[in-house]
């Protein structure tokens, strides 16, 4: 019997107006029936049009130019159009990573997900929306039947993918090629998804391609793993092995740079240098060649074939690697300077920053001329925080529970509806003119989107030095040392001065917003999202690079993620968020090992781990359901429509934060831990945090 | 352990010696810079080629032209008026009896100076009038645009004899004219523009930076409305030059001696039932041209800033 | 919805008084009295002041423009002086013609257009999209009365296919309806320049939309070319062309000014050009307040059509 | 008559070759009266029956079907919609001639002056009839002389010849002795020919018999009342009436108007665009009697869309050409289509404001030599065949030199300062100007002396002014003359002229000093060009060119002119009005230019006799006298 899906050799081009992007080239790639193969690599590498091309959808100037793809033994490359049709959505489904531009917007669930039943299956409006029922049901739509007549606007991110799945499956196909199907959603929703294919999988025996770029993603869903680079395929074995003994420098570093919960955040992550090549002019020899450790004359010369004495284990190297084992990572410089130690004990009693009971709402208006306020967002409810001179903290939670909203109020851009936001004691928002800009200059943020945070007509050297410039700090010349130093500092390279911000990589782009927001030497700095936009191993480069500045510059950090991991390695502290709300709040440890809020236990839970044998060992996907709308939020605790442990109590009672051990807190009325002893009914408690940090604690 | 910085062959190997070590963010990989590559998305778009050839042609033509082509077009000479091409006159003679051909360069020169300066005019009122809305928001912002609204809503021909009344048709005063009821348009653009930019992140950037209001404008917004406003000046000065003809047509155009395409062709309806087709079809045709080429140029400049910046 | 439509309404009237006020100050300010271009330049002073003093022409503007806007709200737009008809017989009478005109070019155009831009859309970069954004670019950039004058010579009265003016014997929209030839060239014209318009706006839109995911979506399940345009992207690329044809409608009533006189066919666009003429005040107030209507009225009902159409949007 | 155009055409050949292809369209016909432009169409053969189209322009249709029209209406359309339903007391012109044409009017002859010129008796023709089969009386006339009384008594504009103080209101008592006679008495003894001729007649519409038998209701359905020489009856007849006259929906339904004396019927009037039928009306009793059966009066746009439908042989007779179209005349005759001309009767010319004190030109231009100076300047015969096309005929004064009238002077048509730009220099010169061609002229020499520039002038002054026209799409030959004598004035003197684009109505209201509203504009134009004034048989200034006439738009003020335009209009000199237009015509009180000739075009479907066309220069309309061709 032949695979369900077998790829040999297969080449792809797409031809622009002045160049040609060699996106795939020479892959092979095999799939059997009710296997799922992970295809991971990172951004631009090639994945999403080795899926295309399967398919035969390529983008305009896309053009597979040589190989085969044989579906259940049937060659499709240079299959007519007519015959290609009849194949696509039938015996070969596609998933894809945006769900809301991937759905037509102006068509209801009930046709888009019927249609193709219509078309392939020649059945009637009726008949087709009676099996349309069916596949929403078993993607898991909650109210599949009242969903039918719903537009994708509707529907959450979560639910659209659920839709998503449930079009490709309609038509049972033999092969399912899911692009990314999970990178746009949270991590809860992502582990939902992840198991309604899995068990989709199981029950329908579908031959699956998993792309992503997430190592832990395809670490528990898959039984093989091809991993990508450049457009080639560096590496391909089963998942297990892949994980354990890799043999491909690239699988290893791109391994060992992911932060991990367990892992020890004083140590530096192993980070790649550099970028990945330019598919238009990729090099002549091994592509990973120029970010390799291992690479020698050879590998520029020559390209590795893909090879191994194992067949089911091949690699492309000329200086193969044995396992993620050999090194071990530098130790990160974690001391804090004399200059901030010294700031540390002059703060005579406050905190360095306080929030206390912030409040923002924002309106939802109606009406042209006199906007009438209906409603609001409740953005965040009431969060108190405190940070100390030199300390992280971390702030987690799913998107849209406030997070970038407490940072924006932090560093005073925007105005909290009611409660505080004190630097040194003094209160923020009080201040006016002179004295405001003082302040400013005390606390700055980075942006989630390196690209949108930087003027895109202004040269770097204009970008760097425009904090300065603004605060009116030292002579032109002063100003212009202090860019240099620091552009020195977040490792680029001198001729970046002269650029615009669109000439830059991701990771670049991110520097230099790290060291817009350092320049001024702020006492607090928040970043917001620092790495969600980039690619894995740009991301550790980052990572490293900002872990050392904190240090270096001995500043205060906020630092917002909805990646637990990436919070925990950065921070002393780590709160979590939830609609609006700070649910706990505690070391890195204490959080990870020891939550007490069962909404931060099943967040742990839903992370995918890098790692087989964990991954599989998971029993269940954490958290049930959606995340409430903001506007109309739960009453009581927040967390209880999606609680196991809820009771009635919690929807007429709010939890107050309560303390479980040394600055542990959590508000929950029924923890997984008991609370500490004698701070039963913590509401001062919650007011006026007055538990001192846990930074000793963790150095 | 520092095994994993590249080794320097490698590098050399790939015919890029590296100029002192390599930084650790990696070398910045050194693209055209952002009006090069504008540049080159406008260069690769062959209409807009065409465009700016065709204006480029018409620039000489109209300026340089009359330096080379020396004919009368100041005094009228009713004996030779309306002759049809031929004997001196490769186009003919206009109702003034001036030499058509010689007659285009000068009008070519007169509509190319007003739509410009009308572009121009309307440019700088529209951006400054749709920046304060903008920034100002709330109910500054929606009475300043509903008078926006009202004024589009009063016809063209309407306000046109308004101004007439006080208006002795100088080029200046046409351009002004046409400058003052195109400047809408613009003033919407920008506002637009400034809505969304003012919720850019990297306005939030300077925000937190502390930076005034003034420089927010001044250094962030500006430049960065301005591509929106360059794209609209290409259209401003295709429909100014269109609004010439129709105040042609009208008659309110320029004035003896000075005259524009407009007005050439303002008498079209009767010169083309009448047989004089030279005074009618070649200005026609090359107001056509020039509009077409700056519609042409304007689109093709809009793709490629859109192009720029959806480079991420 | 209802209530949305309610305060939209309201802005509208806000707006139209805002209208009617400019442009009686602007008329003001061509002349405080129609009375010379009603009893012409030879008028006797004496005759002069009795005809201000007897249609309140010499009382001050605001007083005026108060009078005027109570006559209005009874439904009276004033008498024009030199037609002798009132302006609301005056506009009911020529009304439907314009809107016959520009509501035929208006559905021919669209009918052209639409599939114009998909097609081009679909097959961009090719010789037939370059061709067809040549021509569309060149109608764009032509003075609509040229336009009108080159066909007017070329196919009425050099080869006489169709009649160069519209006959006076057609007074109706029934007329009209009944003799196609008589309104093919103007609505061609409009059409025409129309099209050259719509087709630009429904080839990006159709672009914009061409490179979504559904889109490659609908192919991936199977759909034909034909049936992933017709059944996924017409419905998405139409959507902005509703909101560019609500501010169309304008026309509709208003009439194009310029065709008209062009074609000889009376409607309310040649009504104002005479009512320019003449100074009749009345008939180029109201021709201006039914334009500043039309305006507002056709983005609100762009907006509900949007709405309609676009199961994103909620109008509250 | 040959005299004239004689003279005429010498007066084209005084400066250059010019007229030699217009001298050949133009037609000497004593007979008609005029010099005519181009070829009329044959006589042809009458056919008895059959339809003829004719053509009017949007804004001049028929918008009052009332005799006593108010100003506002007053359009050539109206009038000639008028006369075609209604027999005027005296009808006019004669062909192309400035008389009254006895066979299509009421009278039998001249009113007959008595009692020192104080009393005029009317005498009608017997009869006539209505319509409706009643005869036409004197008290038909008494009725239309109450109506005007009452209307004007309402409003001065209700009549849109009315001059304060004249015709009805000098009437102190009018009687019907009996059935045809009709005796005005007046407050003061009025020239003879200024009576009939400016008063009785008019070309803003005279004197109507009207019905008043018929006419005589308050309401629409009110009893008949025979009170109407009470003025409060009056009143509310003619209240009722003019209503009714404005109603364009109804004109052709209401019963009122079913009742006609003139030569036509309506049959139908279309509300939307002003279109109308005619048909006979078999009791008409002037002459001569339409034979057609049904005349379509179509709307259009303008001279090009008008033309279009003639071309495309949809339209039959096209009234008003532009001199630009002049240039397809032979290709329409190849179709058959004749198109020709005349000069109206009147004066065309820029308007001098003699109050605009900007660069002093009102002192500078109360100089009758600097108004020479720019007469000089003035190519006439070179504007008609450049600008005209030959269609126009040269006019030096207030009186062209056509077409013929028994009332201008034997010098009308030798130009007092014929155009010689040299002599417009040495005249400057002479006065003290220092003349700098292509440049800017400038006084010199200020002073009153002899040789020096004149009151009020000082030195440095320049010759410099606003010239305002009409659009050049309304009026093309206005511009483009204008900018002829700018160029030449420039040229040759250095006399600056700017020219400015103002519409008509702002012209006429604005640039008007007359107009209280009006003064903040007086020191913006120094000439205004809108156009010129067509005058009623009788040609006098009076109202034009003394001070507070309502046409004195530029505020000329010369006690000689004054005096003689009193002259003219009390007067019992039949030759005052000629002394009046001689001396206007020496002093400059305007610039004038051209008379523009009126132009037609005419399928050879119709046919008529001369007089028909040529009337229609004078833009009145008889169809009476047109018929369908036989074969
Ligand atoms: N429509 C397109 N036109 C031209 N080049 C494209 C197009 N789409 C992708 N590419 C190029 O093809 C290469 C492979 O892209 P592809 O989308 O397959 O990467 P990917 O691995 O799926 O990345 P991602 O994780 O970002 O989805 C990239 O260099 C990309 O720039
Ligand atoms: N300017 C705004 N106007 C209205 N609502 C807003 C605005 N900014 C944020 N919100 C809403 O407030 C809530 C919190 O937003 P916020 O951006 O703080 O969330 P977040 O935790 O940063 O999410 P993410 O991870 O997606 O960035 C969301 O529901 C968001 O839609
Ligand atoms: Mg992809
Ligand atoms: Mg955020």
């Amino acid at each position: 019997m032949p695979p369900a899906l077998e790829v040999t050799d297969l080449s792809t081009h797409i031809k622009l107006s002045r160049a040609v992007v060699q996106a795939v080239g020479n892959v092979d790639l095999r799939i059997d029936e009710g296997e799922t193969l992970g295809l991971v690599g990172e951004s631009g590498c090639g994945k999403s049009m080795l899926g295309l091309s399967i398919l035969g959808l390529l983008p305009n100037g896309g053009r597979i130019v040589g190989g085969s793809i044989k579906a259940g033994g049937r060659e499709l490359v240079g299959l007519p159009e007519r015959e290609l049709r009849r194949i696509r959505g039938n015996e070969v489904a596609m998933i894809f990573q945006d769900s809301l531009s991937s759905l037509n917007p102006t068509k209801t669930i009930g046709e888009q997900v019927s249609e193709p039943v219509r078309l392939h299956r020649g059945a009637s409006r009726r008949e087709a929306l009676e099996r349309a029922l069916e596949v929403l049901e078993l993607v898991g739509l909650p109210q599949p039947r009242e969903r039918l007549r719903d537009y994708p606007h509707q529907l959450s991110g979560g639910l659209r993918q659920r839709v998503m799945i449930a079009i490709a499956l309609s038509c049972e196909p033999k092969v399912l090629i899911a692009d990314e199907p999970t990178t746009a959603l949270d991590v809860t929703i992502q582990a939902q998804i992840l198991s309604v294919l899995d068990g989709l999988r199981e029950r329908l025996g579908m031959a699956t391609l998993l792309v992503t770029h997430d190592m832990g993603v395809v670490a528990g869903r898959t039984s093989r793993i091809n991993v990508m680079y450049a457009g080639r395929l560096v590496e391909t074995a089963p998942t297990e092995r892949l994980f354990s003994a890799m043999r491909h420098p690239y699988t290893q570093a791109l391994l060992a740079s992911i932060p991990r919960l367990e892992s020890d955040n004083t140590r530096a992550l192993v980070s790649i240098p550099g970028i990945p090549p330019d598919l238009t002019k990729p090099p002549s020899g091994c592509r990973f060649a120029s970010r390799c450790p291992r690479a020698t004359r050879q590998c520029a010369e020559q390209e590795p074939p893909l090879s191994g004495d194992d067949p089911s284990h091949r690699f492309a190297c000329w200086h193969p690697v044995d396992g993620p084992e050999i090194r071990t990572p530098t130790i990160a410089v974690r001391e804090r300077s004399a200059a901030a130690l010294r700031a540390a004990s002059s703060t005579n009693g406050h905190h360095l920053l306080e929030v206390v009971d912030a409040v923002r709402e924002y309106p939802v208006t109606a009406g042209t001329l006199m906007r009438r306020r209906v409603n609001s967002v409740k953005a965040v409810s009431g969060v108190s925080i405190h940070l100390d001179v030199g300390e992280t903290l971390g702030l987690v939670g799913e998107s849209g529970c406030g997070k970038t909203t407490l940072g924006k109020m932090i560093v005073g851009v925007e105005k909290p509806d009611a409660g505080r936001i004190l630097l040194n004691g003094a209160e923020v928002f009080r201040l006016r003119g002179r004295s405001l800009r003082r302040v400013r200059r005390d606390l700055q943020m980075m942006f989630q989107d390196p690209y949108a945070s930087l003027d895109p007509r202004m040269r770097v050297q204009a970008i760097l030095r425009e904090p300065l410039v603004i605060q009116d700090v030292g002579s032109r010349r002063d100003q212009d040392r202090r860019v240099r130093g620091l552009l020195d500092e977040v490792g680029l390279p001198a001729n970046a001065l002269e650029r615009y911000p669109h000439e830059f990589s991701g990771g670049q782009r991110q520097r230099i917003a790290l060291a817009r927001a350092v320049i001024l030497e702020p006492k607090v700095m928040v970043a917001d999202e620092p790495v969600s936009a980039l690619d894995v191993s740009i991301r550790s480069q980052v990572l490293n690079l900002m872990k050392r500045l904190q240090a270096e510059h001995g500043m205060a950090s906020i630092v917002i993620s909805h990646d637990l991991a990436v919070v925990k390695y950065l921070s002393d502290r780590i709160g979590v968020m939830y609609l609006g709300k700070l649910v706990e709040i505690g070391t890195g440890d204490q959080i990870y090992r020891t939550p007490a809020h069962p909404y931060t236990e099943a967040l742990i839970r839903t992370i995918p781990l890098p790692d087989p044998v964990a991954e599989r060992s998971k029993s269940d996907v954490g958290i049930r359901g959606e995340l409430p709308s903001p506007v109309n939020p739960p009453s009581g605790c927040r967390f209880r429509t999606r609680c196991p442990r809820a009771q009635s109590r919690c929807s007429e009672e709010e939890p107050l934060l309560r303390p479980f051990g040394h600055g542990h807190m959590a508000a929950c009325h029924f923890p997984l831990q008991p609370p500490a002893e004698g701070n039963g009914a913590g509401g001062a408690v919650a007011a006026a945090p007055d538990v001192s940090g846990a930074a000793e604690a963790a150095t | 352990m520092a095994e994993y910085a590249p080794l320097p062959d490698v590098q050399t190997l790939h015919g890029t010696p590296p100029i002192g070590p390599t930084p650790e963010g990696g070398e910045v990989q050194v693209i055209a810079s952002g009006w090069k590559l504008a540049l080159r998305e406008f260069l690769d778009n062959r209409l807009a080629v065409v465009g700016a050839l065709v204006l480029i042609f018409f620039v000489l033509f109209c300026f340089v032209g009359p330096l080379v082509y020396h004919t009368n077009q100041t005094l009228t000479n009713p004996l030779i008026t309306d002759l049809p091409p031929g004997g001196g006159h490769p186009l003919g003679t206009d109702e003034n009896g001036f030499d058509e051909l010689g007659r285009i360069m000068v009008g070519g020169q007169t509509a190319l100076e007003v739509g410009f300066l009308a572009s121009f005019i309307a440019t700088v009122v529209g951006t400054l009038y749709g920046s304060i809305a903008g920034l100002a928001g709330g109910i500054v912002d929606n009475v300043l645009m509903r008078f926006v609204d009202i004024l589009l809503s009063i016809p063209f021909l309407l306000i046109v004899l308004v101004l007439a009344t006080k208006y002795s048709a100088t080029v200046l005063e046409e351009a002004l004219i046409l400058g003052s009821f195109s400047w809408l348009v613009p003033a919407r653009l920008v506002r637009g523009e400034v809505l969304t930019l003012r919720e850019r992140d990297f306005v939030y950037a300077a925000r937190v930076m502390g930076s005034r209001r003034s420089r927010l404008v001044v250094r962030h917004l500006i430049p960065n409305a301005l591509s929106v406003v360059i794209v609209n000046v290409t259209f401003q000065i295709a429909d100014a030059i269109l609004a010439l003809a129709y105040l042609g047509f009208l008659g309110f155009g320029l004035q003896y001696p000075s005259v524009s395409w407009g007005d050439m062709l303002g008498n079209a309806q009767n010169y083309v039932s009448e047989g004089y087709w030279w005074l009618v079809y070649p200005v026609g045709g090359c107001l056509v041209a020039v509009v077409l080429a700056c519609n042409l140029i304007g689109d093709a400049l809009r793709d490629a800033f859109d192009v720029r910046l959806r480079r991420r | 919805m209802i209530g949305f439509v309610i305060r939209r309404l309201a802005v509208a009237v806000l707006v139209t008084l805002g209208i009617a006020l400019v442009t009686f100050l602007l008329l003001h300010i061509l002349s405080p009295s129609p009375v010379y271009a009603v009893l012409g330049a030879k008028a006797e002073p004496a005759a002069v002041k009795a005809w201000n003093l007897q249609h309140g022409y010499d009382r001050p503007v605001l007083a005026q423009f108060l009078t005027y806007i109570g006559n209005i709200i009874h439904g009276d737009f004033g008498y024009s002086y030199k037609l002798s008809q009132s302006v609301t017989a005056l506009f009911r009478e020529h009304s439907g013609r314009s809107a016959y005109l520009s509501g035929s070019a208006l559905v021919l155009s669209l009918l052209i257009a639409l599939p114009l831009g998909i097609a081009q859309a679909v097959r961009r970069n090719s010789i037939g999209d370059y061709t067809v954004t040549s021509l569309n670019f060149i109608l764009y950039s032509m003075p609509s009365f040229f336009l009108g004058l080159i066909l007017i010579q070329f196919l009425a009265l050099d080869w006489g296919v169709f009649p160069p003016v519209v006959s006076d014997q057609i007074t109706t929209v029934w007329g009209a309806f009944t003799h196609p030839l008589q309104l093919t060239l103007p609505i061609v014209t409009l059409a025409a320049i129309n099209v050259a318009s719509f087709s630009r706006y429904m080839r990006s839109s159709a672009l914009d939309n061409l490179a979504q995911d559904y889109i490659r979506l609908a192919r991936a399940k199977g759909l034909s070319q034909r049936a992933v345009l017709t059944r996924h992207l017409l419905r998405n690329a139409c959507l902005p062309m509703i909101t560019l044809v609500g501010l169309s409608i304008p026309y509709l009533l208003a009439g194009n000014l310029l065709i008209e006189v062009l074609f000889n066919y009376s409607g309310i666009g040649l009504l104002f050009y005479t009512a320019l003429g003449n100074l009749d005040y009345n008939v180029l107030l109201a021709y201006v307040i039914a334009g500043g209507i039309l305006t507002v009225l056709g983005n609100l009902i762009a907006d509900v059509a949007v709405a309609v159409a676009d199961p994103r949007i909620r109008l509250g | 008559g040959s005299s004239s155009s004689s003279s005429s055409s010498s007066a084209g050949s005084a400066s250059s070759s010019t007229s030699a292809s217009a001298n050949n369209a133009n037609q000497s016909a004593a007979s008609l009266g005029t010099v005519l432009y181009g070829q009329l169409p044959p006589a042809g053969t009458p056919q008895t029956g059959g339809t003829i189209t004719q053509g009017q322009l949007t804004g001049q249709t028929p918008t009052y079907i009332f005799p006593i029209a108010p100003g506002s209406n007053s359009s050539s359309g109206t009038f000639s919609f008028l006369t075609e339903l209604f027999m005027p007391l005296y009808g006019g012109p004669l062909g192309a001639r400035p008389q009254v044409n006895y066979p299509m009017s009421a009278a039998a002859g001249p009113p007959v002056p008595s009692n020192g010129d104080k009393t005029y008796t009317v005498t009608l023709k017997s009869g006539l009839k209505w319509s409706n089969g009643t005869p036409i009386t004197s008290k038909d006339v008494l009725f239309w002389y109450y109506l005007l009384r009452a209307a004007i008594k309402e409003s001065p504009a209700n009549w849109g010849q009315y001059v304060p103080g004249e015709f009805p209101m000098d009437v102190t008592s009018a009687t019907a002795p009996n059935a045809t006679t009709v005796v005005f008495n007046l407050d003061k003894a009025y020239n003879p020919g200024f009576f009939l001729n400016n008063q009785l007649q008019d070309t803003n519409g005279g004197a109507y018999p009207l019905p008043s038998t018929v006419w005589n209701v308050e309401s629409a359905n009110g009893p008949h009342v025979t009170d109407w020489t009470n003025p409060a009856v009056a009143k509310k007849i003619y209240d009722y009436l003019s209503k009714q006259g404005g109603a364009v929906a109804s004109f052709a339904t209401s019963p009122l108007w079913q009742d006609v004396s003139g030569p036509f019927k309506l049959k139908s009037f279309s509300a939307t665009n002003s279109s109308y039928v005619l048909v006979p009306n078999p009791s008409y009793g002037g002459s001569p009697k339409p034979v057609f059966s049904q005349l379509d009066v179509n709307t259009y746009t303008g001279f090009t869309s008008e033309l279009d439908a003639l071309k495309s042989g949809s339209l039959d007779i096209m009234v008003g050409l532009d001199p630009s179209q002049l240039a397809e005349a032979p290709a329409l005759k190849q179709q058959g289509i004749y198109v020709f001309g005349g000069p109206g009767w009147g004066w065309f010319g820029g308007i001098i404001n003699f109050k605009d004190t900007t660069n002093h030109f009102d002192k500078v231009i109360a100089q009758p030599y600097v108004r020479q100076a720019i007469a000089y300047l003035t190519d006439q015969p070179g504007i008609i065949k450049g600008v005209y096309k030959g269609a126009a005929v040269t006019a030096y004064g207030p009186v062209p030199s056509a077409p013929i009238s028994p009332y201008a002077p034997a010098d009308a048509t030798t130009p007092p300062y014929p155009y010689n730009p040299s002599s417009a220099v040495s005249l400057l010169k002479s006065h003290g100007w220092k003349v700098v061609p292509g440049g800017q002229t400038t006084c010199a020499k200020p002073g009153t002396g002899s040789g020096e520039c004149g009151a009020g002038i000082p030195a440095g002054t320049p010759i410099s002014f606003v010239w305002a026209n009409q659009p050049q799409s309304v009026s093309t030959t206005g511009a483009l003359e204008s900018e002829a004598l700018a160029s030449e004035a420039k040229q040759a003197a250095g006399i600056t002229i700017t020219l400015q684009t103002k519409t008509f109505n702002f012209l006429t209201s604005n640039y008007n000093n007359q107009n209280p509203a009006a003064s903040k504009y007086t020191n913006d134009w120094g000439v205004n060009n809108y156009g010129g004034l067509f005058m009623d048989f009788y040609p006098t200034q009076d109202g034009v060119f003394n001070p507070g006439g309502g046409f004195n738009m530029g505020d000329y003020n010369d006690p000689t002119a004054n005096s003689l335009i009193s002259q003219s209009v009390f007067g019992g000199d039949p030759n005052a009005v000629k002394n009046e237009a001689s001396y206007l015509t020496k002093s400059l009180p305007v610039f004038f230019m051209p008379d523009a000739d009126y132009l037609l075009a005419v399928s050879n479907k119709v046919g008529g006799p001369a007089d028909g066309w040529t009337s229609m220069t004078q833009q009145q309309w008889f169809p009476q006298y047109w018929y369908v061709n036989k074969g």
